[in-house]
């Protein structure tokens, strides 16, 4: 069964391979930090971890088990203020990849992460924002991490927490954006990539063996896909050891 | 700590207990519980269950926040029953980590407003009328603005502080020191006070210093179940058991009755916790510098 | 220094040299002199004697500051005889302390501007155009602003940095960290390289981070004849010595022969120094403090 | 000849005085840091000494040779960024008492110490603000230390580097500075004070053995004068005892 994988460790290690050496990374708990240290441990040993919380260069000893955790301060590189983490580092454009999650995604890669429903008498309460906000505003790029869901992908979201490509009609540009906002979304059975023309999230890449309508089913409203849809490798040997025996040995985040 | 929110904590303050997963002061918070306090306006990037649990209490008139989750165990649920119509009525004016850093800021500065290159594209200016806009004089480019935040009470726990309180943080800095210079009046709550000596063998490690500080309070454990970097780790099964309790009203209510009103002070909570020492930070001490000249 | 000097600093750039009082690199500005950079925009709270040694070299076009004194023991005459009409012409662009620092302060948050409650009643918003100001969105207060400052190259003086140019400051701070945030390109200069490892053994007290540093210099000494707290006193007696030496051109121009353009290096300019060993730091270690979790 | 004492001996002491214990003063170098020092060390043990280069509760071992000595940081009880300097020490209306000098100071106490003559072709191109603008605006009240001369003292500064009472006529709570200003001038022959009423200089105390005609000799204007003149008691043998042999034993500014 050696070549069998659980999702979670697919996208763990998608989200890894899109990590190039040296870049800095603005990392969130779970499956993201996860992709960061897979990817120090193989093709980027020279990633620059940066945790909102101020940790700056991180070299978590043991699974972290929050943005704050104490893992990732000792022995990091140094400890920012808050103020400086924000104005410093991420308004000043030094933040070259941003990951993001949600509870909601729509066709323009907008995020919600703060209501579901109306958001003075909501069905669901959410988190709020924290920094995903300005992280879809700033970063680089940013990466998001989402099972296929109809109800996680919503044709339009209910709020918008962190811009995506589109806000009413109107493109990151026309709003002044610095960032590229999220340009890939890694999900338990394929890749979608914004469409630069239309900012709109298509299907660029199935999972070994995907079908397309199977991807269409999670998503709520008729996704578009590339004429030619590449094929994504699955886990390696290397990357699945990595996971299963130094990086979650206790299998929190990658069971399923 | 009892005499210290009696002086300086009353009904219908902005109180603001920050740090940000790190020495997040549940032993001031317990105190205010206990001391009943009514119609405060709490403020914090991330609510915690410290104000979970002040929320279930009934303390809390307002809540200004960014981020209302159980970092990595799940949801703030008696927040959630007063957002979601369930519960107490409890007012909420939200923004984002830069905007509650954004406003803590302004406040320690003493300026009305503070700005920011942000919120272009999301909803949150259109659910909150305080984030606002200025143009730049120089480019002209509409940036955003939040307004100063200035706590009537900021307390601060610290790893240690001297008598006059003249306290050192390391390991995460969060706000602290933003917070603690916005505020009418400050607490510093501290795992241990040290000598005045201590504080000035090594300056740059002060992040607040005693002149604006109105008291000192030594509460070992004090951020139990968050931790202190040095001294103790945060108690994570607490975090992940928290869900369970604040998921139903009536366990919440127990475990108010049992661990705050039912307890006297902290020592009593610790005594009560049982084996927090299983929680003892390694020892991992740095290397001093040189201060001569 | 050679290397990194001429690959970072080219005529025309705005230029940063910071450090106030403390920790000024005398070591950048003798290797700027030896290359003849020209057309400089030198920007500095202080310009100290560095900075009048470039004017007086012919480096600079234009000098943005705030207080332009030899503190304590006199003038700054290479600066006087242009500011007086009876040097070279120096294009001159001043404010106070408070406005050089929230330049930098926007600089490195990459805004625009910096709001202050500032200058009202004073002469400086009458003389530079560049201090506005702009209304709170929120009280409709009037507050005074100034531009960000984004300099093209700075260069900071650090006690230590690993090889990534992860540099860690104590003592005086100033305004370093702000002014290698604002600029395009840092170059840090240290007293000595130390191990990441030594850096990561207490990472609070790093205040430049590596990922923004273009290049890392060695040179012990590097901030004479300012100091380097740990490492080495001020050289009082030669900032006394500068009065007579910059009141007189011919006399200032010895001095750059016989300590800037006759030497190939910051190693021949200790050696030239003699005895720099007299200002020799006492110990005065402080404690380590603990990381542990 | 014990009780002879030098003109800066007998302003420092002055100064001193007006200090009281527990103030957090913004400290300059020269005069104000031993009138600070003699203060802590007589009636104003608990004076918190900060300086705009960021050490807060100085102690310093020796005198300090500029407002950036490391003996200032050496066994402070904390060093401050300059960002945080003005912005939450001062700006933050935290300062209770700073000092000011000037080569100019004017009948309403505004002070110059930038240009002598036209701003743009000056006679003397003095330092300029450094922190002394916003200190004058923001500490809750400035003391003045400068030797009367008629040329130090003109009827209207060529340059207002630091405001005062009156700024073409306008009060400061007109223009809204928080600080209340020069409140005070310490000269080597007697005192002045802000008539509150019309923000002007007036002379309100003598020094032993001066008399009025002295003082006006050194104003650039007509000094008008309390009807009651009170007597400054001249340095006590403490005051001098501490001044000469632990303060500035080497006569580094006491000599004159």
């Amino acid at each position: 069964m050696e070549s069998s994988y659980t999702p979670s460790e697919m996208m763990t290690a998608v989200a890894a391979r899109e990590l190039r050496d040296g870049e800095v990374v603005f990392v969130g708990i779970g499956l993201p930090n996860l992709a960061c240290n897979l990817a120090r441990a193989t093709h980027a040993p020279n990633l620059v971890l940066i945790y909102e919380s101020g940790a700056v260069g991180a070299v978590p000893e043991r699974l972290p088990v929050s943005i704050g955790d104490p893992a990732l301060v000792t022995g990091s590189l140094m400890v920012s203020s808050m103020a400086d983490v924000f104005q410093c580092l991420l308004q000043n454009g030094r933040i070259e990849v941003g990951f993001l999650g949600g509870a909601q995604i729509d066709r323009y890669g907008n995020i919600n992460t703060t209501v579901v429903g109306d958001y003075t008498r909501p069905t669901v309460r959410l988190p709020g924002s924290g920094g995903a906000a300005e992280i879809a505003i700033h970063a680089r790029r940013t990466l998001v991490i989402s099972r296929l869901d109809r109800r996680a992908f919503p044709e339009t979201v209910d709020f918008i927490t962190s811009p995506g490509h589109r806000i009413n009609g109107r493109t990151r540009r026309e709003l002044g954006m610095p960032g590229a906002g999220p340009t890939k979304v890694v999900t338990d059975k394929a890749i979608l990539e914004v469409n630069p023309l239309t900012g709109e999230l298509v299907l660029t890449a199935l999972y070994p063996g995907v079908e397309v309508a199977q991807v269409a089913a999670g998503i709520g409203w008729a996704l578009r896909s590339w004429d030619r849809l590449s094929e994504v490798a699955p886990p390696s040997e290397r990357e699945l050891r990595l996971l299963r025996d130094v990086l979650d040995p206790k299998r929190l985040y990658l069971k399923q | 700590m009892r005499e210290a929110v009696a002086a300086h904590v009353r009904d219908g303050d902005t109180v603001v207990i920050e740090g940000f997963t790190h020495l997040i002061c549940f032993a001031a918070g317990h105190e205010i519980i206990r001391q009943r306090r009514r119609d405060l306006t709490l403020c914090r990037l991330t609510p915690d269950l410290i104000y979970d649990q002040m929320i279930a209490a009934g303390c809390a008139r307002k809540l200004v926040f960014s981020w209302a989750g159980n970092p990595g165990a799940g949801s703030l649920h008696a927040f959630r029953r007063a957002a979601e119509g369930m519960g107490p009525t409890l007012e909420l004016e939200e923004y984002s980590h830069f905007g509650m850093v954004a406003r803590l800021s302004a406040g320690a500065a003493r300026l009305p407003f503070w700005t920011m290159r942000n919120y272009m594209g999301t909803d949150l200016p259109r659910v909150n009328p305080m984030i606002r806009s200025v143009s730049c004089p120089y480019t002209g480019e509409v940036l955003s603005t939040v307004p100063a935040l200035n706590p009537d009470v900021t307390i601060v726990h610290a790893q240690r502080a001297d008598a006059q309180g003249n306290a050192q943080i390391w390991g995460l800095l969060g706000v602290q020191k933003e917070a603690a210079f916005a505020s009418d009046r400050v607490i510093v709550v501290v795992e241990e006070i040290v000598d005045e000596s201590a504080i000035r063998a090594d300056p740059n490690r002060t992040v607040i210093p005693g002149l604006i500080v109105d008291a000192v309070v030594v509460e070992p454990w004090g951020a139990h179940p968050s931790y202190a970097q040095g001294y103790y780790d945060r108690d994570n099964e607490f975090y992940i058991g928290w869900e369970k309790i604040s998921r139903d009203p009536a366990a919440l209510a127990r475990y108010l009755d049992e661990f705050v009103y039912g307890l006297g002070n902290r020592a009593e909570y610790v005594e009560k916790c049982g084996d927090l020492e299983r929680l003892r930070a390694s020892e991992r001490i740095c290397a001093g510098v040189n201060y001569g000249f």
